[in-house]
């Protein structure tokens, strides 16, 4: 039922083949690894999680590598410079340089810090981020793990971060760092709870938080042209938008990456480690933007769904990286242009504006589902959408109250 | 006129009543106001009472009673009542003229006295209590107005109070009298409990009518010997008569109206008014009660005129005169005579009324001296007061055809004559009068014959205020004679309701003669015996007796008052002096040693009950409660605060629970 | 169901929480209970209840373990000075382990083998918690809510 | 050896006592939380296992209790702390062997 409508422009089966050809290659391994004699069932089982472990982390460690250059070209031409073009070909292969730069360099690590501590932390944040992107459907059939409970999975995992981070602060042993810990977690924790509740009207339209219920969902056009994604509807626009807002402070990045803020607190958390501690804590990051885009992409920008129904032919994983690079287009486009938030701000923004707004993007879904999803529940839901936005935009509105500005410091 | 007074008859004695309380609101200084206010109250109450004498005059056996309720408790009511009859009438002209007599005299006689004002209301007080209890109607009035009369004799005995003298002699007279009065009350009640009620006439069932003394029945010979006990203690009749010799220490007004004239009287009055009662049953008018009466009419009459015989102050003498002549009553009322004894009174309150404001004006001359001793020679110097004194005295010891107390005398010596049981009283009465007519005859030879003695120096007569006293009583002591006579005995039948006729031939009478040879007799005695006594003779001292002379022992016998009174002393008194100090000896010994003892007895149960508490239950509940403290600190110790000590108690509480499900299992 | 992988899943468990119970630092103390936690969610996934492993990490992991690390940063001075631990408590805890397993080696009703169940969906559990367990989620709900405010009146006193 | 319900009970029991050595051994307030937490994670434990080797009954009540129970115990993790903190600011320590001002 779900890819009846994909016989587009290529031949059928040639689209499926394509679409489907990383499927087909692991159930090729997998039977591979059949005529061994008398394996017992798990086996097969670990195989094939190997395999799909190995695919993930080939495909996201090339990406990573991609992402640091590129982001470094894109913020130089919005710099107006050049980006690194000295390694390799329009220096693509600067990553290598980096990665080869970081093996090299000394790991060194504070006297008194807590050893331990300091050494799981980097680990803790980069298994935490790569089990995050296991639950995300790249393609058709191209879910690594399907977890009846995939979304809260993600979260789940989501939330052992602000430990490994606290674990980093702590384990340098170093006022900064610890004072960097704590902000990246207070900014986090805050930001946590309005992610969940933007996910919450999707999973409730859904009815189920396994991912590829949500995108399957998300199949089908409007009127033959407009694709069914919740992003058009205009609760999942503004749902779209404060989950991007908030895993963009998720994942500590620009406008809000106050907690490494090189010009405050040097690298936050990250201060005491070096070498290959902070590539790790590098990827990490990376890692962990890569799985709020993914995550972004399926829920509100229908997954591995093509937006026109001409294009259908174009295979489903194609379409899912190219949302994924359009988001992180935007990210590194915003870290090119704003400028960082103070810290109080953020939170401020976080409990006054978004944590309502997500909930009046969990009423205007609510309205939207029982106006019966069609044009009048569309406006309906965006006039909910409109008025509590522009009410809230004139409480908070700051610009006339005018009050001297006071400076607080550290008692 | 006459008919509203019988209307109102308290007014009588209320107005004296009245007159006393405004006496006794002026100051002290008020000599003048206060004599006219008594004066005024005395001569308005002897006109009252003359219009009310009058109507009783028109029928023989007149009555009028007004009864009203005193209170009323639960649904029987106490009555009280005024009466008016001939006795009662008569005595209430007889007292207010001889009081108003008195009143006159006492204006001279006390002029001197600072304390004249508070005399007067006094004596205006009496005359009011006695009038109250000549009119009532009920025994009870009677009675209280008999305590009033009591209360003014003290107060006028003791009138000079200063004088320790006059106040013992206030008390005894009021102490003795109040004995005869316990015997007078309870008679009282005892008739009031057998005849339901004390009214003397009440339209047929008061007390002396019909139907009460038919109620009275048997208990009335007791009831009628104790109200006499009150008459007793009261008129001075034989065993309570001490107190009248002593109430001489009053003033000399004092004891003329009253130890003459009507306190005294009081006693045969009221024996006359419950005469039925003494009566009740009598047998040819004889009853116990009354053989009882005579007897000690006889006795006071004899003993008090021999004692007179030896007495040397001048009011003594007519103090134990007045004794013997009420037992010569007493004797009268005994034997049946109740007209002749009450006209017997009447006429004695005169000339002793004279007699005694003579003897008042005497001692006034002599300036205080009452010792007929020390006075004599006074027929010169006072010759009015001697010429009244000497009529006085010649009625007094019953001289007859001119004189109302011979004619008395001769009724009372014919009534006795006749008394059925014994003729001893007649025998020893006459004796009596012998005797009466001694001492007077003695008295007046030492106040008014021989040379001055000491107190007599110069003695001068009386001021005029006093001496017109003496005359009207004088006067009245002769003219009342008039309607004494057998010849038109009127107050005799007035008295038993009889209308008088007259009848000249009854004018000489067998007793006449017989009294006159008495009289004479007696004259001649004191004569005889006291020739000598005013003239100063070298054989004997002054001042000693002619019979102490001649015969010692029986003149110091009698002289002492025969030791009645000491008698009384070492009896009575002695008595009630040992049982006094016996009953303060029991009260400290035994009965202070016995609440002593059971105090003891407490205090030895409260040491007992300390000691079981001190040590049986306080021990115990310290114990317990040092006790219960000692565990609660040991349980305590396991509360050591320690939050893991918890936790293994419950673990160990789980493995407990499991070890049991094992041994269970 | 492989009992191979509970075993050793168990084992893992238990070593952690073991650490926990008896290492002496206290931070490394919070992230062994962290372990075990984590051991223990991956029994409740082999058990077939995802859902409440899921839960489990979620609160424990993401909220308790977090308040456990910032209560010792706020209460740094004393850490260090914690002396071994004290024999009663040991062997009370070993005394109780030995009654349980023997009462629940004597049940014998309780020695079953894990019958087929169908898998517990999010849906199921939804619907139940809807269905049958609203009030009981109001009143969590409620509890939370109080339990926070509490905290934060305990806590925030300083700042006055 | 297949997976019976006793020897998850065994487990749990076994958590549940590291669980009290935990609470009853260490002097440190923290410790104490720590213990109770693993105590309660091993009571959840049981929930959960005696579901799942019990026949299915309609709404799954093992595990509806487990959820609440990690609920109420998060709320519980939450006070007890604060009150750990609200001590060590008032006393100025957490070790527990000094906390005893309830003594009896």
């Amino acid at each position: 039922m779900i890819n009846q409508s994909i016989d587009g422009f290529l031949h059928p089966n040639v689209s499926k083949f394509v679409d489907q050809i990383f499927v087909n290659a692991k159930q090729w391994l997998i039977s591979l690894l059949s005529w061994l004699p008398g394996a017992p069932v798990w086996v097969i089982q670990v195989a094939s999680s190997l395999i799909n472990i190995f695919a993930l982390l080939f495909v996201f460690l090339t990406l990573f590598a991609l992402m640091s250059v590129l982001e470094r070209k894109i913020l130089g031409r919005i710099q107006n410079r050049y980006g690194p073009n000295r390694v390799g070909p329009f220096g693509l292969l600067q990553p290598v340089a980096d990665g080869i730069k970081m093996l090299i360099k000394e790991d060194i690590v504070p006297v008194r810090a807590d050893k331990l501590v300091h050494f799981l932390a980097p680990i803790l944040i980069a298994a935490a981020a790569i089990l995050a992107l296991g639950i995300i459907p790249y393609g058709r059939n191209m879910t690594p793990f399907t977890i009846d409970g995939g979304i809260l999975f993600f979260f789940a995992v989501g939330s052992t971060t602000e430990l490994a981070v606290f674990m980093a602060g702590w384990g340098s042993n170093n006022k900064f760092s610890m004072l960097g810990a704590m902000r990246a977690i207070a900014q986090m924790i805050s930001y946590e709870l309005p992610l969940i509740i933007t996910v919450l009207p999707v999973v409730m339209v859904v009815g189920s938080l396994m991912p590829d219920r949500i995108v399957a969902a998300q199949a089908g056009y409007t009127f033959g042209l407009v694709p069914r994604w919740f992003v058009f509807t205009p609760w999942g626009a503004a749902a779209f938008i404060l989950f991007f807002v908030s895993g963009l402070v998720e994942s500590n990045r620009t406008p809000f990456d106050v907690p490494e803020g090189e010009s405050e607190i040097v690298a936050g958390h990250m201060t005491e480690y070096s070498g290959f501690k902070y590539a790790t804590f590098f990827m990490a990051e990376y890692i962990g933007m890569f799985a709020i885009t993914g995550l972004a992409a399926t829920l509100f920008l229908g997954g591995w769904h093509s937006p026109f129904f001409v294009l259908e032919f174009i295979p489903s994983y194609v379409w899912f990286f190219a949302k994924l690079s359009a988001l992180l287009f935007v990210y590194i486009w915003l870290r090119g242009t704003l400028p960082r938030t103070r810290i109080d701000q953020i939170m401020n923004f976080a409990w006054k504006f978004i944590l309502p707004m997500s909930f009046a993007c969990l009423v205007a879904a609510a309205v939207w589902h029982y106006a019966g999803r069609g044009l009048r529940g569309w406006l309906w839901s965006f006039v909910v959408i409109a008025i509590i936005y522009t009410a809230l935009s004139m409480l908070l509105d700051t610009r006339r109250k005018f009050a001297p500005r006071v400076y607080r410091f550290a008692e | 006129m006459s008919r509203w007074i019988i209307g109102h008859l308290w007014l009588i004695c209320a107005v004296p009543l009245a007159a006393a309380l405004a006496i006794l609101s002026l100051p002290n200084s008020r000599h003048k106001s206060a004599a006219t206010l008594a004066v005024a109250g005395q001569i308005a109450a002897l006109v009252m009472s003359f219009l009310a004498f009058l109507p009783t005059l028109q029928t023989p056996g007149f009555r009028v009673v007004q009864n009203f309720t005193w209170f009323a408790f639960g649904d029987n009511a106490l009555q009280l009542g005024w009466l008016l009859d001939p006795l009662a009438a008569v005595m209430l002209t007889m007292i207010t003229l001889v009081g108003l007599c008195i009143f006159i005299f006492s204006t001279g006689y006390m002029a001197g006295d600072k304390n004249f004002v508070r005399f007067f209301a006094y004596l205006s007080f009496f005359s009011g209590a006695m009038l109250g209890v000549v009119i009532s109607n009920s025994l009870l009035l009677l009675f209280i107005c008999w305590e009033l009369v009591g209360l003014a004799s003290y107060l006028l005995i003791g009138f000079w109070i200063e004088r320790p003298s006059a106040a013992a002699a206030a008390k005894k007279a009021f102490i003795t009298t109040r004995i005869g009065d316990m015997g007078f009350f309870v008679g009282l009640l005892w008739l009031y409990g057998r005849s339901g009620t004390l009214l003397f006439y009440n339209g047929g069932n008061g007390c002396l009518e019909g139907a009460g003394l038919a109620m009275v029945g048997a208990s009335a010979t007791s009831i009628a010997l104790l109200i006499f006990c009150g008459a007793v203690g009261k008129s001075g009749q034989f065993p309570l008569h001490v107190w009248l010799p002593d109430a001489m220490e009053g003033p000399t007004p004092v004891s003329a109206l009253i130890h003459a004239a009507t306190m005294v009287a009081a006693g045969v009055f009221l024996v006359a008014r419950v005469y039925p009662i003494f009566s009740l049953g009598a047998i040819e008018g004889v009853t116990s009660s009354l053989t009882v009466v005579v007897w000690i009419g006889v006795t006071t009459a004899l003993m008090a005129a021999l004692i007179a015989i030896a007495q040397a102050d001048i009011k003594r003498i007519l103090a134990y005169s007045t004794v013997s002549q009420l037992g010569l009553m007493m004797v009268s009322l005994g034997v049946g005579g109740v007209a002749a004894g009450m006209m017997h009174l009447l006429a004695h309150g005169f000339f002793k009324a004279l007699l005694f404001l003579g003897a008042g004006s005497v001692i006034h001359g002599c300036r205080g001296e009452q010792d007929i001793r020390r006075m004599g020679g006074l027929r010169r110097l006072t010759p009015i007061t001697f010429s009244t004194y000497a009529i006085g005295m010649m009625a007094l010891s019953g001289v007859p055809l001119f004189f109302s107390g011979g004619w008395t005398k001769e009724e009372i010596l014919h009534v006795t004559g006749k008394w059925p049981v014994s003729r001893l009283p007649y025998y020893l009465l006459m004796i009596g009068v012998v005797l009466t007519a001694l001492y007077m005859t003695r008295q007046i030879i030492y106040v008014f014959f021989g040379d001055r003695r000491t107190g007599s120096q110069n003695a001068h007569e009386s001021p005029r205020v006093m001496t017109m006293p003496l005359i009207v009583l004088a006067s009245c002591a002769v003219l009342f004679s008039i309607v004494l006579t057998p010849a038109w005995p009127w107050l005799h039948d007035y008295l038993t309701d009889q209308s008088a006729q007259f009848e000249f031939a009854r004018l000489i009478q067998p007793t006449l003669f017989l009294s006159l040879v008495l009289v004479g007799g007696g004259f001649a005695l004191g004569i005889w015996m006291y020739r000598k006594a005013g003239i100063q003779d070298r054989a004997r001292p002054a001042e000693t007796d002619p019979l102490e002379f001649t015969q010692p022992g029986l003149f110091r016998f009698l002289e002492n008052k025969m030791w009645i009174d000491e008698l009384y002393v070492r009896t009575v008194i002695a008595f009630s002096w040992t049982s006094a100090r016996f009953s303060d000896w029991m009260d400290r010994s035994f009965w202070d040693r016995l609440a002593r003892g059971l105090g003891g007895i407490g205090q030895l149960f409260g040491i007992f009950t300390a000691g079981v508490d001190e040590r049986g239950i306080n021990a115990g509940i310290d114990e317990t409660t040092i006790g219960t403290r000692g565990l609660g600190r040991l349980i305590s110790g396991a509360h050591s605060g320690q939050i893991q000590t918890y936790l293994g108690v419950i673990a160990i509480g789980v493995l407990a629970l499991l070890l049991f499900y094992a041994w269970l299992a | 169901m492989s009992s191979a992988a509970a075993v050793i899943i168990a084992i893992l468990m238990l070593a952690a929480a073991l650490a926990a119970a008896t290492v002496q630092k206290l931070m490394h103390a919070t992230l062994s209970f962290a372990l075990a936690l984590v051991g223990v969610a991956a029994l409740f996934f082999l058990l077939g209840a995802e859902f409440v492993g899921l839960v489990l990490v979620f609160v424990y992991i993401g909220a308790v373990a977090v308040l456990i690390v910032f209560t010792i940063l706020l209460t740094r001075r004393d850490v260090g000075n914690d002396r071994d631990a004290n024999w009663g408590g040991a062997l009370l805890a070993v005394a109780v382990f030995g009654g349980l397993t023997w009462a629940i080696l004597k049940t014998q009703s309780v020695a079953i083998v894990a019958p087929h169940i169908r898998t517990l969906t999010v849906k199921r559990i939804g619907e139940a918690l809807m269905t049958g367990y609203v009030w009981p989620l109001q009143c969590v709900g409620l509890l939370l809510t109080a339990a926070l405010i509490g905290a934060l009146v305990l806590v925030m006193e300083e700042k006055r | 050896m297949t997976l019976t319900l006793q020897v998850v009970l065994v487990v749990s029991a076994a958590l549940f006592s590291t669980g009290l050595l935990a609470a009853l051994s260490r002097r440190h307030a923290i410790f104490i939380l720590i213990g109770i937490e693993m105590m309660l994670a091993a009571a959840n434990l049981n929930f959960i296992a005696f579901w799942r080797f019990s026949p299915q009954s309609q709404p799954p009540v093992g595990v509806m209790i487990a959820i609440f129970s990690i609920a109420i115990s998060a709320a519980e993790a939450a006070v007890g702390l604060a009150l750990v903190i609200a001590v060590y600011r008032h006393y100025g320590t957490t070790n527990v062997d000094h906390l005893d001002q309830l003594k009896g």
